[in-house]
């Protein structure tokens, strides 16, 4: 379990970044111990407000004593509540949460995929791959163009970058698993990470297997606590026994081995699940 | 690569940081009861919403808690509904968990023993398919030490009479009770969960005084929908769920306020909605005994601190000095 | 100083402006029915919100609404219950108006007259303290032109049965329904209007469609309280009061998914919290075939209409062409 | 019946005064219809707010063709919502609404009474009656003196002010009726005008009765909706025909001849009010 704290924290920006919006949050307490992967949870709606649950957002970026990061679609009306705030407003926040994506131990190839925002926290990530002495690439998909997010700063960083756009407006036009093979390839990738839309995770967990490399796959399942209290955020996961269960995605996620989610159950208990209904029971 | 830590792994028992007193600023005596259980604290967590504990214990020390009430476990384990779980409302939330959890030996190896080991004030909720279910969990729990109260879910569907929920039919409710009195040879207080989903709570909560509850805890969920217009269908797995929150809090009020009424000496726990310790006094003034913190602990996982701070405050505002003399205060004497 | 003119004296009637023609802008086919009655439009006010449409008409042309539901009329004028009458809750509100109104004849006289004279659908909603108190209403109506429906309030006190609300009872609702039956020759619709505050709706709706109903007008509010703390007793002068508003559109949602499962061709009027067009397209998915719009007027007075048309986006958005082609779309088939 | 309208209304400033706030609303389309004693209703919460019921206040000054000006309390969850808001944010309001002051036929003598922000309309209403030829006294009293409002602006305008408050921080220790019969006899006022508590208006109703002069008071009940369709704001109020009503204070008020109210009965249905529960009934 993170050691997450709950914290006032004043905007220190809030920026459009293409399609999203780049919020800059004041958050020494916490800033220090984020790893690629943590979400923060944020409340919305202010005095008064009728939405009494968080939203959760991969942490971007964490600088030292000072702030963390966040890229968000202003979408329903939490997040568009959010789009409204300004620098200097004071949030009330959680972070860290969730289990960060787990780092080799020695140094291999690495393929970072991500769809839209889910590039946020990949930037990070694809920093301490580097320093651990891994090759990485980046493949980043979207879409459209104004909702690819940090081509640039994943050119800084990675050894090589491809774009994909199901439209073609940048980059190859296609789907990054279109990509994904070929930059696997390359690197001789051991692990891939991958954060997105779930049809994306589960296309990406294929993949990798086929071609015998790891993926951490960073989901996103809706979330009413974000702290593991609630049961709502559950995934059927295969355990290191072998057997099935219902596991929550905020305390024991987002991150999960690709090869251990059962992509294709997801939203259903499946049969064999650990206490799965049987004749009598419902 | 088995060099990559695997992260779906179980979460690690968390040590317990040096136990601190509670902060209530004034001098008000927030001491209470239910029946035969003394509460150092008048804020409890509320069972499914704080699972057993462990989760919380970074945002405060749950020894200095009213209870902890456990997420409702069952005989064996079960795996809940599907996903969507949830759904957020206009100040609720709805919920179809479907009582996700590990079955009553799991529960008593990993999470009971945390709590006593922590020294925690517990109250374990269970949960049946059907009145003999009960009575088993009754029975495994008798001996068990570290339980403070137990806390009887009867607004879960009753498989024997095509799910009916037992908290909605008296006889149900009380066959329930009967039968967890029988095997419940110790002296914790029972307190039966009733469901606000009835023509009369009155009735039901005095069929299960009647059947030898020393308490309730009220109120449970509202039955409600929301629909997925996207899919056409009702967005949570399970179609209904259980509305929460806020926004169910004046039926809350009004349930334990004509309960106390028609049963001025029952303890009742009261919940369903609160957020600031000024919610918390419109149950006690109502005519609970002591609050559990539900929904709201998910957006403020401090919630039960705070709001027993506040309650404290509120009271001391009104020239209470004792949480125990604000019992009821709202009825006509 | 008879010269200040004096401030306390009657609203004038109102002049209505040209007849506008409703921009739905999409070419959806928003025409629905209850039973024998055709709406032009689907969103109707919810009775108690809305008067008796006279005041609506400075926000909106009321000849172009699905239908004005009035205010529950008695037979005898009526003050209604002390101040305060209202506390606002989280996402909703609660009442306590105690049907405050002028009493059948007046209603007449002053505000039925108004409607028709200005050709506005007019579904007449009406309440008695007694099953002959209904009967007498229905046979004072029978023969009064100008109502296109009858909406029974049975979800109010029985004097005769210790003031048990008549729609918790699936007799009493039969016999308010029998009766009014009996007495309303007119061909125009009769709706009974359900109560949430049940252990089982379905029960109560199917007693009233035994009873002969064309249709139910569903759900009224829930019994709910809030404690003024510095006062230290309810709220509101009557005690308990109804609650309304968003916070309790889940309910609402379930109850209407509910019924129409069990009664998919029985006629209902869907409310409880409606503020967008996507929320009314729930109540259509759950089955209602049109929709009233309660406690949301009190903040948006234009929401009929804004409705209406947001209703029209949401469900060109999703293929639609008509509206009755969505009524009860999300129930599995 | 006022003939009011929804409009979207920017702020065009927001700037405290004493205790209040004062609150400045572009409104154009209404500014021209306002008389003194008249209300707006404001939508508060913004997106996702669990607040459904707006919030009335009196409108303190209207700028023809261009904005109207409020007086308010940060009080309860809604003010202060409204009180955080800044300047450039568009707000829902409804105005004009309720039923304003009645002015006299003829040039009298007339004494503005007010408690707190009660003072807010009456400056509006001692311009226009100088207008009219009248001679104005202005009472202005509060608890203390920051919670005091327009007592400069007031002693531009009107011929007397006198200020009291319960501390005697600021003008006379004691109420507004402490000095209201000398104020009334003064200027042999015919008409007494007051806006402020319930226990206020009482006391003004009864010195203007007992010095025959006629008072307006502008209550402040409740309200749901503010446009007379829900039955809440209601106090009961004697007719021409002598008959005591439960009548509406949205839109028959919230300005009511003193001498009509029955002050003592208020939050209560007194007997013989006409619909009042007989034996059967309730
Ligand atoms: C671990 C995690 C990381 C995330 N990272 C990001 C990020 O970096 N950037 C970003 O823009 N979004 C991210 N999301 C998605 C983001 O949480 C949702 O877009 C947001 O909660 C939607 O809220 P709303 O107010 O717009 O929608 P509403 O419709 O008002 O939300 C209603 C409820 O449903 C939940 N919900 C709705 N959509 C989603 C969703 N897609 N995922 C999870 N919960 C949802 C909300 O949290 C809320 O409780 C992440 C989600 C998770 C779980
Ligand atoms: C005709 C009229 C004119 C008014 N003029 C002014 C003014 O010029 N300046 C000013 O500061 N206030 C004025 N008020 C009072 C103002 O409306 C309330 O202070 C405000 O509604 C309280 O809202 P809240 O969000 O602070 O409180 P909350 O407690 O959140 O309010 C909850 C609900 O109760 C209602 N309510 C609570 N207190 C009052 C009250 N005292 N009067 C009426 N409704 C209340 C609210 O409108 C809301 O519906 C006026 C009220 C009326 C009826
Ligand atoms: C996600 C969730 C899970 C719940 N699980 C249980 C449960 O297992 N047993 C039970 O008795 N009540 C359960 N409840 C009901 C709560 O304990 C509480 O009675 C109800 O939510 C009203 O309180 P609140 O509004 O403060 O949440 C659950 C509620 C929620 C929101
Ligand atoms: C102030 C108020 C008065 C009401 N009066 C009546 C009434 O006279 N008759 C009736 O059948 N329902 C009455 N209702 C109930 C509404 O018609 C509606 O059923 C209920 O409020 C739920 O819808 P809503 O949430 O959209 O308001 C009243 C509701 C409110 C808020
Ligand atoms: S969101 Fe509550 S357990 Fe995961
Ligand atoms: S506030 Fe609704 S009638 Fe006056």
């Amino acid at each position: 379990m993170s050691n997450a704290k709950q914290i006032k924290s004043r905007i220190i920006s809030i920026e459009p970044s293409g399609s999203y919006l780049h919020l800059v949050l004041e958050a020494p307490e916490v800033a220090n111990y984020v790893e690629p992967g943590h979400f923060v949870a944020i409340a919305v709606g202010g005095v008064g407000s009728g939405m009494l649950l968080r939203r959760a957002f991969s942490i971007h970026r964490a600088t030292a004593d000072k702030s963390i990061e966040v890229i968000f679609a202003a979408h329903g009306q939490g997040t568009q509540w959010l789009a409204e705030q300004k620098a200097g407003t004071q949030l009330d926040i959680i972070a860290p949460l969730g289990k960060p994506f787990a780092l080799p131990r020695q140094p291999v190839g690495c393929v970072l995929v991500a769809g839209g925002y889910g590039a946020a926290p990949m930037m990070m990530l694809a920093q301490q791959l580097k320093q651990l002495g891994c090759s990485v690439e980046v493949v980043l998909g979207a879409a459209t163009e104004d909702k690819l997010f940090g081509v640039l700063e994943s050119k800084a960083i990675a050894d090589v970058v491809t774009v994909t756009t199901d439209d073609g407006s940048s980059g190859v036009r296609g789907r990054v698993t279109d990509v994904l093979p070929d930059a696997i390839k390359r690197v001789s990738a051991k692990a891939v990470y991958a954060c997105g839309p779930m049809p994306m995770l589960k296309a990406v967990a294929q993949v990798s297997k086929e071609l015998a490399a790891y993926s951490q796959c960073a989901v996103e399942e809706a979330m009413a606590c974000g702290i593991g209290v609630c049961m709502t955020c559950v995934l059927p996961v295969i355990g290191d026994d072998g057997v099935t269960r219902m596991v929550r995605s905020c305390v024991e996620g987002p991150v999960f081995r690709g090869d251990r989610v059962r992509w294709d159950d997801v939203d259903t208990i499946p049969a064999d699940t650990f206490g799965a209904p049987t004749g009598g029971g419902h | 690569m088995s060099d990559l830590e695997t992260p779906d792994q179980e979460i690690p028992a968390r040590k317990m940081p040096a136990r601190k007193i509670p902060d209530v600023s004034s001098s008000i005596d927030l001491t209470t009861s239910l029946g035969s259980l003394q509460l150092q604290a008048p804020t409890a967590t509320a069972s499914g919403c704080a699972a057993a504990g462990r989760e919380l214990a970074q945002f405060g020390d749950v020894r200095t808690l009213g209870a902890v009430v456990t997420k409702s476990i069952m005989k064996n384990p079960r795996s809940g509904r599907p996903t969507p779980r949830m759904a957020e409302t206009p100040s609720g939330m709805l919920n179809s968990i479907g009582l996700q959890g590990p079955g009553i030996e799991a529960f008593l190896e990993k999470d009971l023993s945390w709590l006593t080991e922590n020294g925690v004030t517990t109250i374990v909720s269970i949960a049946g398919n059907n009145v003999d279910e009960f009575g088993e969990l009754a029975n495994r729990l008798k001996d068990v030490p570290g339980i403070a109260a137990l806390e009887v879910n009867i607004s879960c569907p009753n498989v024997e009479s095509r799910g009916q929920v037992f908290a909605c039919n008296p006889f149900s409710a009380a066959s329930v009770i009967e039968t967890v009195r029988r095997e419940w040879t110790s002296s914790a207080p029972i307190l039966a969960k009733l469901s606000p989903d009835v023509t009369d709570i009155v009735e039901i909560a005095q069929s299960v005084v009647e059947a030898g509850v020393d308490g309730v805890s009220m109120i449970n969920t509202l039955l409600g929908m929301v629909i997925d217009l996207d899919r056409m269908k009702p967005m949570l797995g399970g179609r209904t769920g259980g509305l929460s929150g806020p926004a169910i809090r004046p039926v809350a009020v009004r349930a334990v306020y004509q309960v106390h009424a028609a049963l001025p000496q029952l303890p009742i726990l009261g919940m369903g909605g609160i957020r600031t310790g000024h919610d918390a006094l419109e149950f006690i003034a109502a005519g609970a005994s002591a609050v559990s913190i539900g929904t709201v602990v998910f957006g403020d996982p401090g919630a039960p601190w705070r709001i027993a701070d506040e309650l404290g405050a509120e009271l001391a505002k009104r020239g209470f000095t004792k949480l125990t003399d604000a019992i009821g205060a709202a009825h006509e004497r």
